[in-house]
């Protein structure tokens, strides 16, 4: 029975790593932006007074019973995927103590249809508000996903085929006996999954989405105060999520918390660099784009991983 | 009015203080003073450091930044944009016109004082203000939100009839939906 | 007395003499007489059908004279199965056309006597054993199916009867012929007897008559290129009449030229030759068929298909293809039937009877358009209508055969059908009418008649097992011709 | 009396009866399918399962119908899905015309659908597949809209595929003089039938028409969109898959059970699964893509169920145990979802008018539970856990990822990517967006409506969670065509490679979670919480009018366009357009021979005459 306890307390825990890192990173985002930009900019933990603000505003507009939904939807498929997610190495201390959720429950596949499960619900949200801007952004978004995961699934199904598992902890383990991270032994999928993640994270030049002086910030136009802070809270994770699922897969995942951070925050910088550097693509330049490069890297690496 | 900070329990406390770093403006580019905000943004005076930052939505800002003169046109946008922020929300008002008129106090079809139409917690003088009086005009309203007395939309709640009758004497085609607040 | 198969032919001789003269008293005996004869018909057919069943082929010499001398007249199942059908059809269209359009007595009277020669006549190309009185009946049915193409007075009537006058007359120029070199060569004229003499005659010759008779017959069971008169003719006539030719006339000319491949030659010898052509009439005459704008002129090229398909199972010879051959003539003749009686009261007064007239007709007649809807169906061969066992009959009969490539190209041009006779329903259905043709409702008669027509096609369709074991003993006899053969030829002795 | 017999009869007299009774009352059609196709149900379900065999023989052929495990689960899926169709059929089709023609048609396909599945020698398996055609044709033109292009493409295309399969059973016969399929796989097991493959090829021919796969799909979505949405959640939900059955039949228990001896035999046969798999493939991206770009709520639907039609033909292509049970799977599950949505679509169109996405909007607070049952078979439609649609797509995945066949899997993740398009289009073009003034009347569907949707939405939650339930017929049913123990679990997944997901986990966390999130969300500052319409929106301070819709519904998903354009370029119906318009002039043509003129007639006697002669003295 408290064993179960025992399991509650680290997913609770798990939970809250995730949302801290992926608030924080938020915030160093926010200023090394302002940095580069030779500002000041606003201290890290900006977002978290961000999130306190948004979770004390006294009123709050209920769009209806989808509205209502939305950012549930989101914060539920943020924590379902952060269970299933292996966030250390197994049989480390760290791992055996906190982190074992239920992570050998599920795999590669079913975390890409959950991942989806979030926006979906966020665009049904995003509908009722009957906010043109909302509907047109979420279009966008959309669209936009059917061209990253394009590149995204050809990576993910070379390192499938090649090591002939679906499970991320098989991936893991492959690479800890082996030693080699995945992102050197199949450079091609790794650099195809990484463009695709530049579009999963919405940094410009992917961030056609909630172009907030075109579309007034597009989906989420309509949503404020706990609903707002709801959404955020369950980006962060997401944001946690997605980078811990790329150093699992192809960074030899982490034996420590450390690591992991130091990892996922050198993968992080990626696509923020990528984004101060970048002026916004139109939707179908960014779907094009996608379906470029990326893509032929990721057949090549898709061709080497069978043959 | 007499300071509230005392009284302030330690939640209303915490949530002012969250309140006073993170005020996300609604900049309303009604006049001449708009071109102010992009230098006050920008890296010269970097207001993001007070945690101020633009707002797409009326939904998700805090502060309407009423930059100038208000036609009786705008006027109506402006009272509709206001009314859809959420509380709390707080009202700057930006430069002379805003408070007298200014230069256009004898125009027929602007409004000489905002205070009428909607409560203004932070005036900030001149025409134009600069980015410097910009950034203490919104220090002063963090100071106000600190002490706890910027209740801009229960003292506009309370008033509403009297802000409605001065509205609809400018306003000649009244066409406003009524909200269920 | 007791009946035999004479009657079929002197009963209506008969009733032809009487009925001008009954007439002067009683205008209404035009139309009672010639009822009384079909209706006589059936009862002949029915009686000699069982007596076939009890006792085998029945052989009748006329006057006395034995064969080969005298004429024979022989009813076995296979030709018993064409009379009782042609005796069938005739009654219907008799009861369907009672007060049709032929309201005044003098052509009500010159119409019923020519049904009845074109029944009779048919009737006797089936029954004769003689191939030069079945010469002799062919030319009464030509003659008396000229005047029925004329029937309505008018330029078309003419040119239609005009054009199938001058083909007829090549075929019944080549039938006699065929008829005289076979009498030069074996010195007789009865069909039994010329099956055990034609091995007699040099092979060159042979050939040359069969080619006759193939051409000759053709002509009557309109085989491609000598079909141009069918689809005018059909058209011409009035609807009853398309009836008769597509049910009686037809089936005669298929009648002769099976008796005569069969029985008198070996079907081996022609078998090819008649399977090319089935394929090439069903092909074309479908391919013309759904350009077609008159809606008697499509029923009369799918009529045309329809005989090329049984022309085919012919040229296959084996008994299952003639099982499928008897099969599919008498769906035809039914289904046929159905549809011509229909489209008479759907277009009765339309003197163009194009396709475009028929919009929204169901509106108007919603039974006669189901029966219409249910012909096509049939038609086409779709389950559970009865059309669909003769062609698949025919394709086991054909995949038997090996001939896949005619599989194909049957089944591909049956999608054609599908689609011209859809078009038409379609039409009907859900078009919307246009009020410009005054109708006329079919009397009760008429509903019989297709009411029955409908009920034969939906029974046999779905027990087939009405029809097939009757076909099938039709298809054995004519396969195996010594039971034939024998039974004529014991006359000559007696 | 045979029990499957009488089911057949009571269908089928039924519908004669249904059709009859259009005279006595408008009424009494509906209630007399209802009633005929639940004794059925209740005949079939009460009865044990060895009386389920009827052989006939007449007209010198043996008919045999008998009903294994495989077909049982076709029958479930047939009478289930027919039952509450037609309950939902008297509220939908009440005063409208000529229902005893539809509800004639509707029965008499339902038997033939039935007896399809029953047969068990090819003649009467054609003879049941004819009559389920054409009636299910004539309900398609029904309507009568556009007769032409649906109902004639319909039948044409139709025709082609049964004639093909015509041809094919003539192949058979021809080798071994039987129609009976058990003597059939007999016989293949043994020696090498000449004309095998093109046989299977051919009746493959034939079903892929059915299942609309590629080149042969440009009947569907007019059909689809024609038939009145009673009938088409039949039509789409297991009619179409009765090609799959055939697919099943021939692939899975002819071609398999060929001599292994024959290599080439063996090799022809993979190769043709990987063509039927790559034709899925391509339809199910293609159909994807022309479903995203509809405004019409029912030809979108039409256009996603050919595209689902290709998942299911994939798998059944592939053929290993995986692959099978997912494309069964699929099968049932499209049925159940496919069926909700066009049910819940005739609903709106029913209520609301019309279907067309740019007409109406923001019908979520009018019929709240059209939009629940829409919402749940969307889910489920788009694969997304937890509901059932996501236990197809994975064990279509894995099948197909463990198989090796790795570019096919990246094809099929394209379009079910893609489907999220559409899925969102189809929920927010109807359901979400400003409400209209016009749409204000608009009252939720009567309960006889409603009740076959909501059953059918439970029943795809559940199987979210416990597929086991589904597994278990599927199971058995593979195993009569020839799958040694095939493993299944209730709540947990697994493919060859040992990987598993299990379900009871998931549902669990993201219920724990949602519920926490919801009691979160909705206690936390409710008295502050202002409900507000879907008018009151920020558009930069104007003031939307009382009559203007700012819904976002033209050209909604443009920028994909754009994007993909190079994939729309090419269109089938032009393809088939410009055939039809060459044969046409063809036939014109040939028609010219009949030239009218006696003279040329005669000609054509004489040359005839004298070419035959020629011939016949040279060759003969």
């Amino acid at each position: 029975m408290e064993g179960l306890a025992i399991k509650i307390l680290g997913a609770v825990i798990t939970t809250i790593v995730a949302f801290a890192v992926g608030m924080t990173y938020g915030g160093i985002t926010r200023k090394l932006t302002a940095r580069v930009q030779n500002r000041v900019g606003p201290t890290i933990f900006q977002n978290f007074i961000d999130l306190l603000k948004l979770q004390s505003k006294k009123t709050n507009i209920y769009h209806g019973v989808m509205g209502h939904f939305a950012p549930m939807w989101i914060i539920t498929a943020a924590i379902t995927v952060l269970m299933f997610i292996p966030v250390l190495h197994p049989g480390t201390a760290w791992y055996n103590s906190w982190f074992p959720n239920l992570s050998f429950h599920g795999d590669l596949i079913f975390l890409l249809y959950m991942m989806v499960f979030g926006s979906l619900g966020m665009a049904l949200g995003a509908g009722q508000t009957g906010n043109p801007n909302s509907a047109i952004g979420v279009t966008r978004g959309l669209s936009q996903m059917v061209g990253f995961e394009i590149p995204f699934v050809l990576a993910l199904v070379a390192l499938m085929v090649q090591y002939q598992t679906t499970s991320i902890q098989d991936i893991m383990t492959v690479q800890r006996e082996s030693g080699v991270w995945m992102m050197f032994s199949n450079p091609f999928s790794f650099l195809a999954a990484l463009f695709a993640s530049l579009g999963m994270f919405r940094y410009s030049p992917f961030d056609i989405v909630g172009a907030p002086a075109e579309l007034a910030s597009g989906p989420v136009s309509e949503f404020g105060g706990k609903y707002l802070g709801t959404m955020m809270s369950g980006g962060s994770i997401f944001a946690f999520i997605k980078l811990t699922l790329y150093v699992d897969l192809f960074l030899g995942g982490a034996y420590s918390i450390p690591e992991l951070l130091i990892k996922t925050f050198a993968l992080y910088m990626i696509p923020v660099f990528y984004g101060w550097v970048n002026p916004r693509y139109r939707t179908e330049q960014a779907i094009r784009y996608f379906w470029g490069w990326p893509t032929a890297l990721g057949v090549i690496g898709l061709l080497i991983a069978i043959f | 009015m007499e300071t509230k900070k005392d009284s302030q329990t330690i939640a209303e406390y915490i949530k002012n203080w969250s309140r006073k770093h993170s005020l996300f403006v609604m900049a309303y580019g009604t006049g001449c003073g708009a071109i102010e905000i992009p230098a006050t943004m920008t890296s010269r005076y970097d207001a993001e450091r007070l945690g101020i930052r633009g707002a797409a939505t009326p939904r998700q800002a805090d502060v309407l930044l009423i930059t100038g003169y208000l036609a009786t046109k705008t006027l109506k946008r402006v009272i509709r944009v206001y009314e859809q922020m959420q509380d709390p929300k707080y009202v700057i008002a930006f430069g002379s016109c805003t408070i007298n008129g200014g230069m256009y106090y004898d125009s027929y079809n602007t409004i000489n004082v905002l205070e009428k139409y909607i409560p203004v917690d932070v005036y900030i003088n001149g025409c134009m203000p600069r980015p410097e009086a910009v950034i203490a005009g919104f220090k002063q309203l963090q100071d106000k939100i600190a002490r706890g007395d910027a209740d801009n939309g229960t003292r506009y709640k309370e008033n509403l009839d009297w802000y409605r009758a001065n509205q609809q004497q400018v306003i000649k085609n009244w066409r406003m939906p009524d909200y269920n607040w | 007395m007791s009946i035999t198969p004479v009657h079929y032919i002197a009963v209506p001789l008969a009733a032809a003499f009487l009925i001008p003269i009954l007439s002067k008293f009683h205008k209404e005996t035009a139309r009672i007489i010639p009822g009384l004869v079909f209706s006589y018909f059936l009862v002949i057919s029915f009686v000699l059908m069982r007596q076939v069943s009890n006792t085998g082929i029945i052989s009748e010499t006329i006057a006395g004279w034995r064969a080969p001398w005298g004429i024979n007249l022989v009813f076995g199942y296979f030709s018993g199965f064409f009379a009782t059908l042609m005796s069938v059809i005739g009654f219907l269209t008799w009861l369907y056309s009672y007060r049709f359009k032929l309201v005044d007595s003098k052509p009500a009277m010159s119409y019923y006597i020519l049904l009845m020669m074109l029944v009779t006549g048919s009737i006797g190309i089936v029954i004769t054993g003689d191939i030069f009185n079945m010469f002799v009946f062919l030319e009464i049915v030509a003659i008396s199916a000229f005047s029925l193409t004329s029937f309505y007075p008018g330029r078309d009537g003419a040119e239609a009867a005009f054009k199938y006058l001058l083909i007829a007359s090549f075929s019944s120029f080549l039938i006699l012929l065929a008829v005289l070199l076979l009498y030069t060569q074996t010195g007789t004229l009865n069909i039994a007897e010329l099956s055990t003499k034609v091995h007699l005659i040099p092979q060159s010759l042979k050939l040359t008559i069969l080619v006759m008779f193939v051409v000759g017959l053709g002509i009557e069971s309109e085989l491609f290129p000598l079909n141009g008169w069918a689809p005018d003719a059909y058209s011409q006539a009035p609807a009853p009449v398309g009836a008769v030719f597509a049910g009686v006339v037809v089936k005669g000319g298929i009648y002769a030229t099976m008796r005569v491949m069969f029985t008198m030659f070996d079907i081996n010898e022609m078998g090819q030759i008649l399977l090319i052509l089935g394929l090439i009439t069903t092909i074309i005459a479908e391919v013309a068929a759904i350009k077609q704008t008159q809606v008697k002129r499509m029923l009369a090229y799918s009529s045309i298909g329809q005989m090329g398909v049984v022309m085919m199972a012919i040229g296959i010879g084996t008994e299952d293809a003639v099982f499928a051959a008897l099969f599919m003539m008498f769906n035809h003749a039914i289904i046929k039937g159905l549809l011509f009686f229909s489209t008479g009261f759907l277009l009765h007064n339309s003197l163009t009877k194009t396709i475009a007239e028929m919009k929204g007709v169901a509106k108007k007649f919603p039974v006669l358009s189901f029966m219409f809807a249910l012909g096509s169906f049939a038609i086409v061969g779709l389950p559970p209508f009865s059309g669909f066992w003769s062609k698949l009959y025919f394709l086991m009969a054909a995949a038997d055969a090996k001939l896949f490539s005619m599989i194909a190209l049957v089944l591909a041009v049956s999608i054609v059908e599908i689609v011209y006779y859809f078009r038409v329903v379609g039409v009907m259905y859900y078009h919307q009418p246009d009020e410009s043709l005054p109708t006329k409702q079919p009397g009760l008669n008429a509903y019989f008649v297709m009411g029955f027509l409908a009920a034969l096609i939906i029974g046999v369709g779905v027990y087939p097992d009405l029809i097939t074991n009757f076909l099938h003993a039709a298809a054995y006899e004519l396969t195996h011709k010594t039971e034939y053969v024998q039974t004529v030829l014991t006359q000559f002795v007696r | 009396m045979n029990t499957l017999a009488l089911i057949l009869l009571i269908l089928f007299s039924g519908a004669i009866v249904a059709f009859l009774s259009e005279k006595v009352s408008k009424f009494l059609p509906s209630l007399i399918a209802f009633i005929s196709i639940t004794a059925a149900g209740i005949l079939f379900y009460t009865s044990p399962a060895d009386v389920f065999n009827f052989k006939l023989s007449m007209a010198g052929l043996n008919f045999t119908l008998k009903i294994d495990e495989f077909s049982r689960l076709f029958v479930h899926m047939i009478i289930g899905l027919s039952w509450l169709a037609s309950m939902y059929a008297v509220g939908y089709m009440q005063n409208k015309e000529r229902q005893g023609t539809f509800f004639f048609n509707m029965l008499l396909s339902i038997g033939g659908m039935l007896g399809i599945v029953a047969a068990r020698d090819l003649v009467s398996f054609f003879v049941f597949w004819e009559i389920m055609t054409w009636s299910s044709f004539l309900i398609v033109v029904w309507t009568g809209a556009d007769f032409r292009r649906t109902g004639i493409w319909y039948m044409v295309f139709s025709a082609m595929g049964a004639y093909a399969m015509l041809m094919a059973i003539m192949m058979i016969y021809s080798d071994i003089h039987t129609f009976n399929i058990d003597e059939i796989i007999a016989a293949i097991a043994e020696q090498r039938l000449p004309h095998l493959v093109e046989a299977s090829v051919l009746l493959l021919f034939g079903f892929s028409v059915k299942a609309a796969l590629m080149p042969l799909h440009v009947w569907a979505p007019n059909a689809y969109t024609q038939a009145p949405a009673a009938y088409t959640a039949i039509f789409s939900g297991v009619l179409s898959k009765m090609g799959i059955f055939g697919m099943a039949l021939v692939l899975l228990s002819m071609l398999k059970f060929a001599n292994p001896a024959d290599f080439s035999l063996v090799y022809i046969n993979g190769f043709i699964g990987q063509i039927l798999a790559w034709l899925g493939a391509i339809t199910a991206a293609i159909a994807t893509l022309y479903a995203l770009i509809q405004t019409d709520a029912k030809k979108l639907l039409a256009y996603s169920s050919v595209a689902q039609l290709g998942y299911i033909t994939i798998g059944i292509a592939i053929g290993t145990p995986l692959s099978v049970m997912a494309s069964l799977f699929l099968a049932v599950l499209h049925a159940l979802f496919k069926g909700t949505l066009f049910l819940a679509m005739g609903a709106v169109e029913r209520q609301a008018g019309t279907t067309d996405m740019t007409k109406i909007s923001g019908l979520i607070r009018r019929m709240p539970w059209t939009f629940f049952v829409t919402l749940v078979s969307i889910i489920s439609l788009a694969g997304v856990p937890p509901l059932a649609g996501f236990v197809g797509k994975w064990m279509l995945y894995e099948a197909l990822i463990t198989n090796g066949n790795v570019f096919m899997v990246v094809v099929v993740f394209f379009s079910s990517t893609a489907a999220f398009l559409y899925s969102y289009r189809i929920l927010f073009g109807i359901f979400l967006g400003q409400e209209e003034d016009d749409t204000a009347h608009v009252k939720e569907a009567p309960l006889s409506m409603i009740l076959p949707m909501v059953v059918m939405a439970l029943l795809l939650i559940a199987l979210g969670t416990y597929p086991g339930l589904l597994f278990d017929p599927i199971a058995q049913g593979m195993t009569v065509l020839g799958f040694e123990n095939v493993t299944w679990q209730m709540t947990v997944l697994s493919n060859v490679w040992g990987n598993t997901v299990n379900l009871m986990y998931i549902s669990t966390t993201i219920g724990v979670a949602f519920v926490a999130a919801l009691l979160f969300l909705t206690l936390k500052g409710r008295k502050g919480s202002r409900n507000v319409g879907t008018k009151d929106i920020s558009t930069s301070g104007e003031i939307p009018l009382e009559h203007e819709n700012l819904t976002y519904q033209l050209d909604f998903f443009k920028p994909f366009e754009r994007a993909a354009s190079p994939l729309y370029r090419r269109k089938m119906t032009k393809i088939y357009d410009d055939l039809s318009n060459g044969l046409d002039a063809l036939f014109d043509f040939t028609r010219k021979i009949y030239t009218g003129n006696g003279q040329t007639y005669a000609l054509y006697v004489v040359i005839f005459l004298v070419a035959l002669l020629i011939y016949v003295q040279n060759t003969l």
